[in-house]
């Protein structure tokens, strides 16, 4: 007979789950009220969702004085983990999303936003992504994990017109295909430990001192695809482009963080250990992501003519780039991760929200797609101020300084001359120039051609008002004035990362 | 003896029900195929002792997916043949036996899993589905809520998609007939 | 003394200055006046130095201000009125004001009156720093200076396309040697620790040999640049097609004597390094036939001059290489006042002719142009030595120290370029003013030059007849800081025989050249006398094929390996590769981007394929590490380290 | 208030120019030279406030940036930066000054006044980081000013330059990135100030890789051959007042960064890579003379020639001694005088005909007087004429680099051949025959509003030659120290040798004279 | 061989992983692409149980569940969108899915 377990209440350390719980039920109130009322304005959910991001946040900032009292909390049977990792990664899932949502208040009309269930499908997504990041139990990684992905699949589904269907169709399938290559990593994971949590597996693989080697490759291997494909790692990124490009400018900003810092968490739990150690193997044949994706997808977006697929082939770079932090391990390089991650939201989402403020609903004749770089020529003329602001988000993307992913860059950088990676540092850097083309292929566009007749400056704010507004201004703000905030957050990021021991 | 038979059989059947699905241009074929899988894994479920989990599968498979498959089948008219293009067959094929070699070398040798400990042991005499139950509701709670919210996830989003709401696009709309839209529907509510 | 000094040295530049402010505007005769006035002072200035020197006087020595100091380096504007110096000065003051004041009738009716002024008297600055500066960097400063005037003055006429081409030609010539010079003045600063003069000689007895020799030999070379000296002799000839007083004063009097006083205010070095003044010496002699030689056939009147002065050169080189400076620098001073006038003769047949140049088409001028007729053949016998005129004293004094210094070599050489230069002198004086009046076949009538012009000339005139009897003057004078070797043959039996000899060889030429050239039968050449079509004749009328040797082989080559440079290498190598590179990169995501097909299909394809990739590596990977006891065995037994 | 003075030349500027968006358009041209003419009279200030005695750093200002990182705000001049900041603040207001009618007026000015904190900022940092962010940030305004007011192939050119650029600089950041992980290995903390890496003594394989990272960067800023190919086009494309900025003050940064990073922090690795540089500097003096000769535009042989001249400063540069230093910093500033003029003095024909091919003139000297003086004077200062600004640059220059190599001297010497060789070529082909192009028969001469700019340079032009001192002295100073840092630092006994030591000479030179 | 080994499962599981893979690529038919991921799916499940029969551990059957659980979630999901896109094509022909591409 089983006997009936006692738990005490302490131990359960149920706080740990109040920032995800906080977005459930946010959802689910949105879902009530709908069903109430219908018919409600959608500034009514904005500012819900806004609201209930916001004690999101303020449940992370309680988590996080714990856990720089306490260290790393285990809760609810040590299925969730509030480390460090988990406390940075989820400011940003929630930092972005909130920058994310008030772009719903757009001036034209869109499907998705026009519905009460999209801000429910949103903050459970969020809370997807948030069990996703606080926890090493692979269970749930899976189900935190498919949560916010069926979720992400229908948010883009909704914007509503034939490419956001075939963009999330497409999403969808590959998606199936790596949840399928999840599980199976996960299996032999479980095959060779008989555990699905990572310490335990790292622990006992590190117990039998990787005897079964083949296997552990073999897991390694499905875990990488699947992760790939979450990260778009080349060749795992055929998705990106696509998907970005049938997703609404905002939403694709959003995808080009939100999901991909969760992913990165899991990486990091799941392959910092391997690497660190001695797995050869794993080590090459990140090195080989790392340089792959960063070059490929460079090339890739150099040919693009269409901005937002140019941007979404630079997300892959950067994703890219930063997944040399998985491969060099040290502190430095996990903190630059989060660092160069924090930043890296500032300056995207602030180039995607500069697509969705000129977001037309009908081409003209000479526009091939929403935003081919045609749209932007002679900016400078018709609307100098937000040419100005497009071209600050892309040097920054490009990495010069001072603008926000320069310093992201350099400490990465740096991270990788100090692990003796210097051939990686200087792909690295060399990396960065390449990408120098593309964005400086808009600015020229922006800047130094003459604006195509008949096009004004109207077309460039078609969609603004003051919500968007904010949020791109509060996007340069952070994007120029990056330098004051980086020393902050990085001693805060560090000492964070340091104490969760990577 | 009997383990292995049955397993033998079972192994045999599913191989070829799923050979089935992935092959045949039927879709009546496929789907029927598939079903007839998903119920022969669940004899290997309770091969193995895991109940529950086999009657979790027939009653999820066999009863919510392939009716979902059934009715979506029925939407889409796809009874008829289905023509697919396939392009480059020689891919897929070298694919594909590159995965079956693969396989062969991978299972070459046993797992060998010395020093493993089971963290959840099955308890002697106690029903699978007690044990699963013991599991599910204290250390797996969680993932069962997050489950939970999953499937209402997938529930809204079946329902965003597959309903009358994705039918107009507000997107592709332009303004005016936005607003033409709306003043209908208000109207429809006064009257 | 300072005062005048100063003055002497500055006037010519506020001369200058003051005709620039003019430069754009029309002829203004204030222009030309005041520059030429401020020259006067200038020259009163110099003639004051002069006799304070001459009564025994301090040599001058200030120093204006700082130019260059840094680390050990320290150059400042200092300026030193010495023996030497002081006979350059005057030398330049008496030309330049002479030349200044002709010039105002000379250039009367040129647009470019103002401009001309402005340039000559920077020339004239350019010199005065050249002669007065005290260190190596000052010298240079001068070098350059006269070397840009003398590009501004030699291209005056920039519409014509050969006096722009000569102008750029001398410029780049001399900038040849001046590279010399430079390293010269390197080699001097890195082994003396300065470019004072009289420190960096003081210091250079200490040093090795091979170091003093490379040093004269660089500093030579400059000087070779500016005095023409072969191989870099071709600039002064296309010079000429300059205004004439430009050739009075800078081809002939001051600045290619430049090269001369280098050396000469070199002596103490030159003095350590006798072989290199052997070389000075021989290049002199070589240089002094070589030139007469080709001023034998000539037929451009300001031409022959040049090759003259050329040929002069040579002399002077000759006496400074053997040590002689003060005769050197004698010879130096006569001849600039006889080749000065003898150009500013020619000036006033140019003038009279509209600018011809060829003395066939002119003959019997003499009656047109009674003073310049005087004046230049005047000249020509103090150029030819002829007692009692200047020339006779110095250069015979050439011919005696080389003979004293056992170079019969070079001795013969010279006296037989003596006759040579003889005949070519009086070829020209008979081809212009004697003989018929061939001119009037082309329509010209010739005038006499302004009176003031031909006074103007007047003081070289004087010069030129009396400046011989200066010489034990002026040796006293210069000796005091020149090496002061007096030359006398030891027997005067020899002395004799030699001076007469010489002064009969001359007036045989002379003579020659009035027979064959002063009577009627000269005819316009055509290219059809059997003398013209002499392989010797075309040698030296081609000018030994030098120019277009230097055209053929060094410019044209420049120019084209320029344009391969440019076209084929800049553009199609280096340019290429760097745009190859963008290319590449570019064409690779063109060639890929078939990845990214669009098709869903695909894309799973991919996936998978990415994932079987990864796998075989791990099995392969996997593999070696079960079996890696095996394969090293199997490695080891097969010899694999 | 003058405790920050170099902030305050850095951030005026782009301040102001932040305010310059809401003068109205036609206003915005007098308030960008009065705001430029304010920074000059600052720098001025600084010149004044600046001791010429004090070999060190002057006007040093800190500010905590990222602590953690051991990235600080740290400014400071030196004599060497000193006379570069001055001559950027000087070309920006001449150049707004002489501005000739562009479109977009207002867009130009604001740009230039952010060019120009970017161009102060680079001389003044002493922080690697904040070096490399105005190094960076430089390539912004430039990019603009050329793709925007370029000529037909402006953006081609622009991109060029800029990727060209940034490509050298990122190997040069990760060079950076390395110095600072030595320096943290040596001490145990985080630096990027310029004066604590001087204090790190590093083995030489380790100097020698810092080097040729560092290397690259520069040598693409400067340009050197063969990565100079971006040079002729940028210059080529961009407007008048691009290519006077670009040439007077932005090729200097690479320069510049030589004398600041390479020389004193591996004094080993410039001894052993001293040669080499030599020769590629040779090169870039006769190679590049060359091609500046067969050129058919007259912008673009003041290109090449630009490039030539930088060879000559390299070649300074690496004469390691005070005076080839020296010598190469003042050249930096003579250069961008002459060619800052000399393309000035091409904007004017330009503005006038809208050509630059040397086939369309000829003649100029008779329809145009004035600026064919002007234009001589820069051509014969570019020549390198004593008692022009240019001469005593390369005279100090060359002298230096003769104590290392007689031979290399004499080839780099023939830089005053070839320099006038073309010079002397463009000008004939330009000023001098007859007026043939009808169109150029009734050209009007300088105006007032260029003469505006001429002047002073041409004053400076001849000042600078004439009397070199005010300048020469500061910077002997600083190079004076910058040496000896060298000569202590270094390891290998060559470079020991190589890299004279000014204290022991001096002792040895007194009691020299003591001997006496 | 008649010793069932937790190897056989494996075997099992590996190869209905590649049947299902092999579909995913062959699949034209998002209806029955969507057939081929369960199949994905199932079989691990099969492995999951065995894995967790054979360890005497329950945390396989948990995943299997969970995985259960996922399936179906994702069949919702994805029939929606293809009921989405049928609606507006009248197809769900795989192919004819490309106008996004390069």
């Amino acid at each position: 007979m089983l006997e009936p377990i006692n738990v005490s209440l302490e131990s359960l350390n149920l706080m740990t789950l109040a920032p995800m719980l906080i977005p459930i039920i946010g959802a689910l109130l949105i879902i009530t009220i709908d069903i109430i009322k219908g018919g409600l304005h959608k500034t009514l959910y904005v500012g819900l969702s806004l609201l209930f991001l916001l004690m999101d946040f303020g449940a992370l900032l309680d988590a996080s004085g714990v856990f720089a009292q306490n260290g790393t909390v285990m809760g609810v049977f040590d299925v969730m983990m509030i480390d460090g990792l988990a406390i940075l990664s989820q400011f940003i899932i929630v930092g972005a999303s909130m920058l994310f949502i008030p772009l719903a208040l757009t001036h034209k009309r869109f499907h998705e936003f026009s519905y009460p269930e999209f801000f429910a499908l949103f903050l459970f997504m969020i809370a997807g992504f948030q069990f996703m990041v606080a926890t090493d139990n692979l269970i749930l990684v899976f189900v935190g994990l498919e949560t916010s992905s069926l979720a992400l699949y229908t948010l883009i589904a909704m914007h509503n017109r034939d490419k956001s269907f075939e963009a999330a169709v497409k999403y969808f399938t590959m998606g199936a295909l790596a949840a399928g290559f999840y599980s199976f990593g996960a299996m032999i994971f479980y095959a060779l430990t008989g555990s699905v949590e990572i310490n335990q597996i790292a622990s006992v693989l590190t117990a039998n001192k990787f005897e079964d080697m083949g296997f552990v490759l073999v897991a390694v291997v499905f875990m990488l695809a699947s992760f790939g494909f979450k990260l778009s790692l080349v060749p795992f990124h055929t998705w990106a482009p696509d998907v970005y490009e049938g997703a609404s400018a905002a939403m694709a900003g959003f995808m080009s963080i939100v999901p991909k810092i969760a992913a990165f968490i899991v990486v990091m739990r799941l392959f910092e250990f391997l690497v660190n150690s001695g797995v050869v193997w794993l080590e090459i044949v990140i090195y080989a992501f790392v340089v792959v994706t960063m070059t490929a997808a460079n090339i890739w977006a150099l040919i693009q003519t269409d901005v937002k697929r140019m941007l979404a082939y630079s997300s892959v770079s950067h994703a890219g780039f930063v997944m040399a932090a998985v491969l060099i391990g040290t502190t430095q390089a996990n903190s630059a991760l989060f660092l160069y991650w924090a930043l890296f939201t500032f300056t995207n989402l602030g180039s995607f929200s500069m697509l969705w403020i000129s977001r037309q609903k009908h081409l003209p004749a000479y526009q091939s797609s929403d935003h081919s770089y045609d749209k932007f020529a002679g900016m400078i003329q018709t609307a100098p101020m937000a040419a100005v602001i497009m071209a600050v988000f892309m040097l920054s993307l490009a990495g010069i300084p001072p603008f926000a992913l320069f310093w992201g860059k350099i400490y990465m950088i740096s991270s990788a001359v100090n692990a003796d990676y210097k051939v990686l540092a200087l792909i690295m850097a060399l990396n960065s120039a390449i990408a120098g083309y593309y964005y400086l292929k808009l600015i020229v566009y922006m800047f130094m051609r003459e604006p195509i007749v008949g096009s004004n400056g109207h077309v460039y704010v078609a969609n603004a008002t003051l919500s968007l507004k904010t949020i791109i201004g509060f996007a340069a703000i952070g994007t120029i004035f990056a330098l004051i905030a980086v020393n902050p957050l990085l001693e805060f990021i560090t000492s964070f990362v340091h104490a969760s021991g990577f | 003896m009997f383990e292995a038979v049955a397993f033998y059989l079972f192994a045999f059947l599913t191989i070829a029900m799923f050979f089935i699905t992935v092959t045949t241009s039927q879709a009546l074929y496929a789907l029927t195929a598939l079903a007839a899988g998903m119920i022969f894994i669940s004899a290997f479920f309770f091969i193995l002792g895991a109940d529950f989990l086999g009657a979790v599968q027939i009653v999820v498979y066999s009863g919510a997916v392939m009716a979902l498959y059934a009715f979506g089948m029925m939407f889409f008219d796809t009874t008829r043949d289905v023509k697919e293009k396939h392009g480059n067959k020689l891919i897929v094929s070298g694919l594909s036996i590159l995965v079956a070699v693969l396989v062969v070398v991978i299972i070459a040798a046993p797992i060998v899993s010395t020093n493993m400990s089971a963290s959840y042991p099955m308890t002697e005499g106690v029903g699978n589905t007690q044990e699963v139950g013991m599991v599910l509701f204290t250390k797996y709670l969680v993932p069962f809520e997050v489950a939970a919210v999953m499937l209402l996830v997938a529930m809204i989003a079946g329902i965003v998609l597959a309903g009358k709401k994705m039918d107009l696009s507000l997107t592709l709309m332009s303004d005016d007939d936005v607003r033409q839209v709306k003043e209908e529907e208000n109207k429809k509510v006064l009257s | 003394m300072e005062f005048y000094l100063y003055l002497a040295l500055f006037a010519p530049l506020a001369g200058s200055l003051f005709a620039s402010l003019f430069g754009a505007s029309k002829k203004n005769l204030i222009a030309g006046l005041v520059p030429s006035l401020l020259l006067f002072t200038s020259f009163v200035s110099s003639t004051i130095l002069l006799v304070h020197i001459l009564s025994g006087g301090e040599a001058v020595h200030v120093e204006m201000m700082t130019w260059m100091a840094t680390g050990d380096l320290y150059i400042p504007f200092g300026f030193l009125v010495d023996e030497v110096s002081v006979t350059m000065m005057m030398v330049v003051t008496i030309v330049s004001t002479v030349v200044h004041f002709y010039s105002i009738g000379y250039m009367d009716h040129d647009k470019a009156f103002n401009r001309f002024f402005a340039w000559l008297s920077a020339f004239v600055f350019s010199m005065m720093v050249l002669v007065m500066s005290d260190n190596f960097a000052g010298l240079f400063i001068g070098w350059e200076g006269v070397g840009l005037c003398s590009w501004a003055l030699i291209g005056f006429w920039y519409h014509k396309e050969s006096a722009t081409w000569a102008a750029n030609e001398a410029f780049i010539m001399n900038r040849i040697a001046d590279l010399g010079m430079l390293i010269g003045i390197f080699l001097v600063y890195w082994n003396t620790g300065t470019l004072q003069y009289n420190e960096a000689f003081a210091a250079m007895p200490s040093l090795e040999t091979d170091v003093l020799v490379w040093t004269g030999i660089f500093l030579f070379i400059g000087a070779m640049g500016k005095s023409a000296q072969f191989p870099l002799h071709t600039w002064l000839a296309d010079a000429m097609e300059g205004p004439t007083p430009v050739s009075a004063l800078i081809h002939a009097a001051t600045m290619v004597t430049a090269g001369v006083y280098l050396v000469v205010r070199a002596n103490p070095l030159y003095d350590m390094i006798p072989e290199v003044g052997i070389f000075i010496a021989s290049l002199g002699a070589f240089v002094a036939l070589f030139a007469a030689s080709m001023a034998l056939v000539n037929r451009d009147m300001k031409r022959i001059i040049a090759y003259s002065t050329l040929s002069q050169l040579g002399y002077m080189f000759v006496a400074a290489g053997l040590g002689a400076y003060w005769v050197a620098l004698f010879h130096l001073m006569a001849h600039a006042f006889f080749k000065a006038l003898l150009f500013l003769g020619a000036g006033n047949v140019m003038h009279a002719m509209h600018d011809e140049l060829d003395p066939f088409k002119m003959g019997g001028l003499k009656k047109a142009m009674k003073w310049t007729f005087i004046m230049m053949t005047l000249a020509s016998v103090a150029l030819a030595g002829i007692f009692p005129l200047a020339g006779f004293f110095s250069k015979d004094l050439i011919l005696e120290v080389a003979f004293i210094e056992h170079h019969y070599v070079i001795y013969s050489v010279l006296l037989f370029t003596a006759g040579l230069t003889a005949f070519y002198s009086f070829r020209l004086v008979a081809l212009i003013f004697h003989g018929e009046e061939r001119y009037k076949l082309f329509g010209v009538h010739p005038h006499e030059a302004y009176k003031f012009m031909l006074i103007a000339m007047s003081p070289l005139l004087l010069l030129a007849i009396i400046a011989g009897a200066f010489k034990m003057t002026y040796f006293e004078m210069v000796t005091a800081v020149l090496p002061a070797t007096e030359y006398h043959v030891h027997s005067a039996m020899t002395y004799w025989i030699m001076t007469i000899g010489t002064q009969l060889f001359v007036i045989l030429a002379i003579a020659y050249a009035y027979k064959k050239y002063a009577n009627s039968n000269v005819k316009v050449p055509d290219g059809t006398s059997k003398m013209e079509n002499r392989l010797c004749y075309k040698i030296l009328s081609n000018q030994y094929y030098i120019p277009y040797f230097y055209e053929e082989y060094l410019v044209k080559p420049y120019r084209e390996l320029s344009a391969v440079f440019w076209k084929q290498v800049d553009l199609k190598v280096v340019d290429a590769t760097v745009d190859g590179i963008a290319n590449i990169i570019y064409t690779t995501g063109e060639k890929t981007r078939g990845m990214q097909s669009g098709n869903l299909s695909t894309m799973l394809k991919w996936m998978v394929v990415g994932t079987v990739a990864l796998l075989t590596l791990a099995v392969v990977f996997g593999l070696a590490v079960r079996y890696s006891v095996e394969i090293n065995a199997i490695l080891s037994a097969l010899g694999v380290k | 208030m003058f405790d920050h003075i170099l902030s305050i030349l850095i951030f005026f500027p782009a301040l102001a120019g932040l305010f310059g968006f809401v003068i109205q358009k036609d206003s915005v041209r007098a308030y960008g030279v009065a705001v430029a003419a304010i920074e000059f009279a600052l720098s001025l200030w600084l010149w004044y406030a600046f001791d010429a005695n004090v070999s060190g750093m002057q006007f040093m200002e800190f500010l905590p940036l990222v602590p953690a990182f051991g990235i600080n705000y740290i400014l400071g001049v030196d004599g060497v930066s000193l006379f570069i900041i001055i001559l950027a603040s000087f070309f920006t207001m001449i150049g707004i000054a002489s501005l000739s009618d562009t479109k977009n007026e207002k867009n130009m000015i604001i740009t230039l006044l952010f060019l120009q904190m970017t161009m102060v900022g680079v001389f003044a940092a002493l922080d690697a980081i904040v070096f490399y962010i105005f190094w960076e940030l430089s390539l912004v305004p430039m990019l603009y000013i050329i793709g925007a007011w370029g000529g037909p192939l402006r953006i081609y050119a622009s991109v060029k330059f800029f990727l060209y650029t940034f490509a050298g600089s990122l190997v040069m950041l990760v060079g950076m990135l390395f110095m600072a992980y030595y320096f943290y290995q040596a001490t145990g903390t985080w630096s990027f100030a310029i004066l604590d890496w001087y204090r790190l003594i590093l083995p030489e394989t380790f100097q020698l890789w810092l080097f040729v990272a560092f290397f690259i960067g520069f040598a693409i800023k400067v340009p050197m051959f063969p990565f100079h190919t971006w040079l002729p086009y940028a210059h080529g494309q961009a407007p008048t007042i691009g290519s006077v900025i670009l040439a007077a003050i932005l090729l200097k940064m690479g320069t510049y960064a030589f004398i600041r990073f390479s020389l004193p922090m591996f004094p080993d690795a410039s001894v052993f890579f001293m040669f080499p540089i030599a020769v590629i500097a040779i090169i870039m003096i006769i190679y590049t003379a060359m091609v500046a000769y067969a050129q058919e535009d007259i912008k673009q042989v003041v290109a090449y020639s630009s490039i030539s001249h930088m060879g000559v400063i390299i070649l300074g540069t690496f004469a390691l001694n005070v005076e080839g230093i020296t010598g190469s910093v003042f050249l930096m500033i003579a250069h961008g005088v002459v060619s800052g003029a000399l393309f000035l003095l091409v904007g004017v024909i330009y503005d006038r005909r809208h050509t630059k091919m040397m086939s369309e003139f000829g003649g100029l000297a008779q329809v145009m007087p004035r600026y064919a003086t002007v234009f001589g004077l820069m051509l014969m200062a570019s020549v390198g004429l004593p008692l022009t600004i240019n001469f005593v640059g390369e005279f100090l220059s060359l002298l230096g680099f003769y104590k290392q190599s007689h031979i290399l001297t004499l080839l780099a010497g023939v830089a005053i051949i070839v320099g006038a060789i073309y010079m002397l070529a463009a000008y004939k082909r330009m000023f001098f025959g007859n007026v043939t192009n009808e169109k150029n028969k009734n050209l009007p001469d300088v105006n007032t509003r260029e003469w505006l700019a001429l002047i002073p340079l041409a004053i400076i032009t001849v000042w600078l030659g004439v009397y070199p001192k005010p300048v020469l002295e500061p910077i002997n100073n600083s190079v004076e120290s910058i040496v000896q840092l060298m000569h202590e630092k270094s390891i290998t006994a060559e470079a020991k040798e190589r890299i004279p030591n000014l204290i022991k000479d001096a002792e040895a030179a007194t009691s020299a004279q003591e001997a006496h | 061989m008649m010793e069932i080994t937790l190897n056989h499962y494996l075997v099992l599981s590996t190869i209905l992983f590649a049947i299902g893979l092999v579909g995913v690529m062959r699949r034209k038919n998002l209806l029955m692409l969507f057939f081929a991921t369960e199949i994905l799916l199932n079989s691990v499940n099969i492995a999951f149980a065995a894995i967790s029969h054979f360890y005497g551990d329950l945390t396989g059957q948990m995943f299997a569940f969970f995985v259960i659980a996922i399936a179906a979630s994702e069949v919702a999901v994805g029939l929606g969108l293809l009921i989405v896109w049928h609606k507006r094509h009248g197809n769900i022909d795989l192919d004819t899915m490309s106008t996004m591409r390069g």
